[in-house]
């Protein structure tokens, strides 16, 4: 990692040389109530002072809600070419909790088998992460995820004169040295920044206990009264798992056009949480309940991944807790497992 | 040649909807000439009673999915007119531009899928598309561009979304105001092409001179706002409709006919373009012109050249429209204005597609409906389709059963019925006593 | 905490979605909702290296229509042409059952890191114990052990059928019979006149096998209902969990464990299955 | 294979899930020469009788409508109902909560004896309906997909899921948040969430998933602000030929 600091006037040219010559995606504003990244033409619409965002921005662009990935025709002969496609982008401003969900999808998505899909365009994806205003419902802290030590190419802070700039990449260090002047952070640049840091995990008021959950969780898994009562609301309707930066499953589907000629496979965005997910032709359900789908998430996020990459699955940025209409709450549920067993 | 025909074509096919055409002729004389409309009646006027303010516009849609953009504007107007809501001069902007798409994408779906196969004698505009594909991609080509425009600024094609009482719920960006605009601007060549495809039809000669209904305002060619206006020489405000229209139940009918001046009058393009002939566009007026449609015109077939014509004026005053909104400036802000639910009447009145529409509502205190009366284009001009049909039979009395037949449908379908729209349909019978 | 992470990107293909064209080169109707189908590929090289472990499983393609898991049932030691015993019970084996012969269809795989451990399995007496169409992918392990019988002690197969004409691969099973290396006990829930043999379901035959404890492998598949069953008379019998090993049925739309949607706990059906012993399955909640 | 034979027809509705198929421009061609149209009321002069796939759009309001449902059911082999008024009796339904003899006297006044009508059903009530195309107006993609899936063998794929998916899958802002009640998570998805992605609540034109958590639903109109009556009329507005009860609470 190399460390810089930038000015304040510098910034913005920096911005702007970065918004014309490259395909750039930005935070702007969406509604009265969320911020959408989307592709960015000006600086006008850059909006950084973000707190909420609907869909994960490094999601949607790696792994978007439907995508081609098999294209064929069937004619004569049939003619099979997978379809995989990429292009060069910035993603500017993406906040330390959504690089870490990101960081789990790199992960997830090359291991045993790689899906060129997402890496293509990953690798062509130029990430400038930036802080962002955590939400009343953002534990990222509790789950290690306030604070990015890897997944991007530069990573700006904002100090109060000047912005401190974390390089984490050769990529980073060129576009850096062609589009703007910097200087080499000095230790009161390191004080300042790490007083910055101080107040700045400050503002997170969620506290969740995640520690024991891995142990507590199977104890609690068979009562089915706690889980009832946990899921009594619950519509199944998978916002949860649809609006979360680490959350992958999807479902493949053949299609034909009319002409019955040009056909395709393409995957599109699933959720456990949905009845359908565990049901397999015949009839049988795997998991028939809201109950038993909720386990399974919770399991998913908190525990499988930590048997297989040592991290979990969950990267505390409270969005699904903002989205379930049903008020289900994960932050305040793996702090009533805890509760539930200590009594 | 016949001298006593029994003619009942059942259904009338290619019109929106059911209706039966009967006619008894006995010694070359008219017996019994009946335009019945056996469409199953829907009741949107007891439907809309006791809903909330914001909901007649949505039910209303649905009276007809062809011209359902119509019905909202209608409803949203006499909402907002019961409670004094004014909306935004960009709202009332973007309402003319979405309102000229259905306009085109109605006028278009009638005069190419609906009458073309008359002209060029075929069945459908399936066969027609085997005969005549250049002229079927025409219409394919205009009405997504118009459908397109409605799906941008409306949410999607049929029953709109994004039009509410007190604005829009939200806006088009202005890159798909760009994009519209270039998709007008290409629409040039095809009604370029079209004016020459229809230069080659025949239109039957028939004429008969009746009174012409529209709504009629000193600025533009009145599609979204004006006076009612006849070419018999009155013209009222549109709060006052009923000192001038009266509706009346008939019995072989479940839709009501309606009167104003003279025993029938007609509604829709000709009538439109009798009224407001000097509001079109100079472009439209050239189009006009070659086709050979002037002001005042008294044949029936005309209508379907009046509805191409306001196809070129659409298109020319969507892409001035366009322009307005766009160096105005879109603003969320104007997109919707606060209501206040209160009780009152107001009277909304548009022109649809296929003519005057009338949608009059009476609200109570709470905001919710207290009666409701809605006046259906299609239904002012079952009476004029009867009169009209009583001096056509005559004229061509002396032709075969199957021409007679042909020429009558011919002539419903100049009408556009509308008849899912009557909300309170169409069948010619023809049998030899 | 141990990190097990595997980057064996076996296909070096461009993409791990895309099958390669396979042809059918006979069908046969087996049973009247089963019909058994020989598969070859187009491309001769991927016909050779077409290499599977029993127990592995391919991802097939019908054209425009979808794709769907089936086990390989035949010898995997026939390099010739691999076979899958196919259900008719929705759209992709639906639109199979119409196909004929002849006909492209697309095949990704051999898929499946948890097949049969045939080579530990070596020494040890081997009971089979199958439900219904589970007795498929464990065909293509009786072939193998079949072929290389010296390796093996006793060989047991159970099976359950729901009625006699519902048997599969009866052929086989008739020569199962005229061997007097291997033993097969068949057994229907729903005899009909004709029917001689065992009745009810298969978990009732399980007390009878007395092979040792220390040196027998069971091998499970059925359908989801079957597994509770079988494992508690399994136990019964005090055999290692590590020495029991059952294939599982799990929604999939993948293969490659991407989906997500055949998870049980840390596993994945696909990747680490379908193949899991005893002591895994003990371990992952609800995967029973 | 050869072309299926199919018939489009309407009864009682507005002629807007017909106007979907004709608004199909860039498939419309493709589908023609799929498929043999031999009846479409809307489109076509031609009738016949010879059709092994209906598409019926409208419900049942009249005596009349009776006798011609009836008669499609006789001859077509499948049967797809298309838009709300065929699949759950849709808007139609108002008339019945008002009461048939009121409606008519409402709007015919003293003739109205010379009115035909009957209290509104979906054709299911009195035909065997194989699949549903829900909405109103349904989506014309999905109708395409329903054709498709017939011709080439598959059982149309209809979500069971809630239309909050499709809103997550489109990036909408849920309108709960900008202060808009909707009926997303009980209503089944396949709009492509056409109402939210337009900022307005969905008004459940597609009927009810499955499995819906009504209880939640009415806690949640009723937590931001509808009272009970409005909680019914929005249920009702598409769907009052099928009632909705909420299940016990399994408080
Ligand atoms: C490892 C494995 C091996 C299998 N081996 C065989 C076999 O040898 N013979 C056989 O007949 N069947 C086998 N199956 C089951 C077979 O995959 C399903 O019957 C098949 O998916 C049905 O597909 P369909 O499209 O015909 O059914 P539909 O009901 O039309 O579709 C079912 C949907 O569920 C999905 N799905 C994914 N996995 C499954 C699953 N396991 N079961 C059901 N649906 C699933 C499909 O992709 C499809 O979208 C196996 C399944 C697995 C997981
Ligand atoms: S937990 Fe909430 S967001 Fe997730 S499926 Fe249930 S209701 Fe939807
Ligand atoms: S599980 Fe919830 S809090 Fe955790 S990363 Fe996903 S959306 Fe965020
Ligand atoms: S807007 Fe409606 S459908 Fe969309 S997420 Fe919110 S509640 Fe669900």
């Amino acid at each position: 990692m190399l460390y810089k600091v930038m000015g304040r006037d510098v910034f913005k040219d920096f911005v702007k040389s970065l918004i014309s010559n490259y395909e750039f995606i930005g935070p702007k504003r969406k509604d009265k109530a969320v911020h959408d990244f989307v592709p960015i033409k000006d600086i006008s619409e850059l909006d950084i002072n973000y707190k909420r965002t609907t869909i994960p921005p490094a999601k949607k662009i790696l792994f978007p809600p439907d995508e081609k990935l098999v294209a064929y025709e069937v004619n004569e002969k049939i003619k099979v070419r997978p379809v995989v496609e990429s292009s060069e982008k910035v993603l500017f401003g993406i906040n330390a909790w959504d690089i870490n969900g990101m960081n789990f999808l790199d992960r997830f998505f090359v291991t045993d088998f790689v899906d060129e899909n997402y890496l293509e365009r990953r690798k062509k994806l130029i990430v400038i992460g930036m802080d962002s205003e955590p939400t009343e419902t953002n534990f990222s802290p509790s789950m290690d995820s306030e604070y990015a030590k890897d997944g991007f190419d530069l990573y700006i802070t904002e100090l109060k004169d000047r912005y401190f700039i974390r390089i984490n990449t050769a990529r980073g260090d060129e576009i850096l040295k062609k589009y703007s002047v910097t200087e080499n952070a000095l230790v009161k640049d390191f004080k300042d920044y790490n007083n910055y840091m101080d107040n700045y995990r400050k503002k997170f008021k969620l506290d969740v206990n995640i520690k024991d959950f891995y142990d507590n969780f199977e104890l609690i898994y068979d009562d089915d009264e706690f889980w009832e009562k946990v899921a009594k609301n619950c519509y199944s309707c998978g916002s949860c798992n649809l609006a979360c930066p680490t959350c992958f499953c999807f479902n493949v589907k053949d299609d034909i056009e009319l002409n019955l000629k040009d056909g395709n496979k393409t995957r599109e965005w699933d959720s456990c949480m949905l009845p359908e997910y565990g049901l397999v032709a015949g009839g049988h359900n795997f998991r028939p309940d809201k109950e038993n789908r909720l386990k399974q998430r919770y399991r998913c996020k908190l525990k499988t991944f930590l048997d297989k990459f040592g991290r979990y699955a969950c990267v505390g940025c409270g969005r699904c807790i903002e989205v379930c209409l049903a008020k289900i709450n994960i932050a305040d549920n793996i702090n009533s497992i805890k509760k539930e067993v200590s009594v | 040649m016949v001298n006593n025909l029994n003619i009942e074509v059942s259904p009338v096919t290619r019109v929106e909807g059911h209706g039966d055409l009967v006619i008894n002729v006995k010694d070359k004389k008219i017996e019994k000439l009946i335009f019945r409309i056996p469409e199953s009646p829907r009741f949107f006027e007891a439907m809309l009673v006791g809903r909330k303010y914001d909901e007649p516009s949505h039910i209303t849609s649905r009276i007809c999915g062809i011209c359902s953009v119509a019905h909202t504007f209608a409803s949203i107007k006499a909402t907002e007119r019961a409670m004094g809501i004014k909306p935004t001069e960009q709202t009332i902007n973007l309402r003319k531009l979405i309102y000229h798409h259905e306009n085109i994408q109605s006028n278009v779906l009638h005069v190419y899928f609906l009458a073309a196969p008359d002209f060029f004698g075929t069945g459908s505009v399936i066969s027609l598309a085997e005969t005549h594909p250049e002229v079927v991609d025409i219409a394919l080509r205009t009405k997504k561009m118009a459908n397109d425009m409605v799906r941008i600024i409306g949410g999607r094609a049929v029953h709109p979304i994004r039009t509410v009482v007190g604005g829009f719920t939200k806006l088009p960006s202005e890159q798909e105001m760009l994009e519209m605009r270039k998709m007008l601007e290409g629409s040039y060549t095809d009604l370029e092409k079209s004016l020459e495809i229809l230069k080659t039809i025949n239109i039957p000669d028939f004429e008969r001179e009746t009174e012409y209904i529209s709504i009629s305002n000193p600025y533009e060619y009145a599609l979204y706002d004006g006076n009612i206006k006849s070419t018999d020489g009155w013209e009222i405000d549109s709060q006052d409709y009923l000192d001038k229209i009266s509706e009346e139940v008939v019995r072989h009918s479940t839709a009501k006919h309606c009167r104003a001046n003279r025993d029938s009058y007609m509604v829709g393009a000709l009538a439109r373009f009798n009224n407001n002939y000097d509001k079109l566009t100079d472009n439209a007026k050239k189009y006009a012109e070659e086709l050979g449609l002037k002001a005042p015109c008294y044949n029936t077939f005309m209508n379907n050249i009046a509805q191409f014509v306001e196809v070129v004026h659409s298109v020319d005053d969507s892409i001035r429209l366009i322009d307005k909104i766009l160096e105005d400036g879109l603003n969320e802000e104007e997109a919707m204005v606060d209501i206040k639910p209160c009780a009152g009447r107001g009277v909304g009145v548009v022109e649809a597609p296929r003519g005057l529409l009338i949608h009059d509502y009476t609200y109570n205190e709470d905001g919710r409906v207290d009666k409701a009366n809605l006046i259906i284009p299609t239904n002012m001009n079952y009476a004029n389709i009867e009169n009209d049909m009583k001096a056509l039979v005559p004229e061509i009395i002396e032709k075969s059963e199957d021409e007679i037949r042909l020429a009558c449908e011919m002539l419903i379908r100049a009408y556009d019925p509308c008849i899912s729209c009557s909300t309170h349909m169409l069948n010619v019978k023809l049998v030899n006593k | 905490m141990t990190l097990n992470v595997k980057y064996n990107n076996k296909s070096n293909k461009s993409s791990i979605y895309v099958p390669e064209l396979a042809r059918i080169n006979k069908i046969q109707q087996i049973s009247p909702t089963e019909k058994l189908f020989d598969i070859v590929f187009e491309d001769d090289k991927n016909q050779n290296n077409f290499n599977f472990e029993p127990g592995q499983f391919v991802e097939l393609t019908v054209f425009g229509l979808g794709e769907a898991p089936f086990s390989i049932c035949s010898n995997p030691e026939n390099k010739d042409f691999f076979q899958l015993c196919i259900r008719d019970i929705g759209n992709v084996s639906g639109a199979l059952h119409r196909m004929k012969e002849g006909s492209k269809i697309g095949i990704r795989g051999p898929y499946g890191n948890g097949y049969f451990p045939y080579e530990k399995m070596r020494n040890h007496n081997i009971i089979l114990i199958a439900g219904g169409l589970g007795l498929a992918p464990l065909m293509s392990l009786v072939k193998y052990i079949l072929h290389h019988r010296e390796d093996y002690k006793e060989v047991m197969i159970i099976y359950g059928a729901v009625n006699p004409e519902n048997i599969l691969f009866k052929d086989d099973i008739q020569y199962f019979s005229s061997r007097n290396d291997i033993s097969i006990c068949v057994t229907v829930d729903n005899p009909d006149a004709e029917w001689t043999g065992e009745v009810g379901v298969c978990t009732k035959l399980i007390p009878r096998v007395d092979f040792p404890v220390e040196d027998t492998c069971a091998v499970v598949c059925g359908p989801p209902v079957m597994y509770k069953f079988v494992i508690i008379e399994l136990e019964k019998k005090n055999y290692s969990s590590e020495k029991v090993f059952l294939s599982l049925e799990r929604r999939m739309e993948c293969g490659v464990g991407k989906c997500n949607h055949c998870h049980i706990g840390d596993k994945l059906v696909c990747v680490d299955g379908p193949v899991f012993s005893l002591w895994q399955i003990k371990n992952l909640k609800e995967a029973i | 294979m050869s072309k299926p034979k199919v018939g489009i027809f309407g009864i009682t509705g507005c002629g807007g899930c017909q106007l979907e198929i004709l608004n199909l421009e860039d498939q419309l061609l493709d589908l023609v020469n799929a498929v043999e149209i031999v009846h479409f009321t809307e489109a076509i002069t031609e009738h016949s009788d010879n059709y092994e796939i209906a598409l019926v759009e409208g419900s049942i309001t009249t005596e009349h409508d009776v006798e011609r449902i009836k008669k499609i059911g006789d001859i077509a082999k499948i049967i797809v109902a298309v838009g709300s008024c065929a699949v759950s009796g849709g808007l139609n339904c108002l008339k019945n909560l008002y009461g048939v003899e009121r409606a008519k006297e409402l709007v015919y006044g003293d003739k109205k004896d010379w009115i035909d009508s009957i209290e509104v059903k979906p054709i299911d009530e009195y035909i065997r309906v194989d699949y549903y195309a829900r909405g109103c107006p349904p989506n014309r993609l999905e109708i395409v997909d329903i054709i498709r899936s017939l011709i080439i063998g598959r059982k149309p794929e209809i979500p069971n899921y809630p239309v909050c998916v499709e809103c997550k899958r489109n990036g909408n802002t849920c309108v709960y948040d900008i202060g808009i009640t909707c009926l997303g998570p009980v209503t089944r998805a396949g709009c492509n969430s056409r109402c939210p992605s337009s900022a307005t609540g969905c008004e459940g034109c597609r009927g009810l998933i499955d499995d819906p958590n009504i209880n939640a639903q009415k806690d949640l109109l009723a937590e931001n602000g509808l009272t009970v009556e409005d909680i019914i009329n929005q249920f009702n507005l598409y769907n009052a030929c099928k009632k909705v009860e909420a299940k016990e609470s399994s408080k």
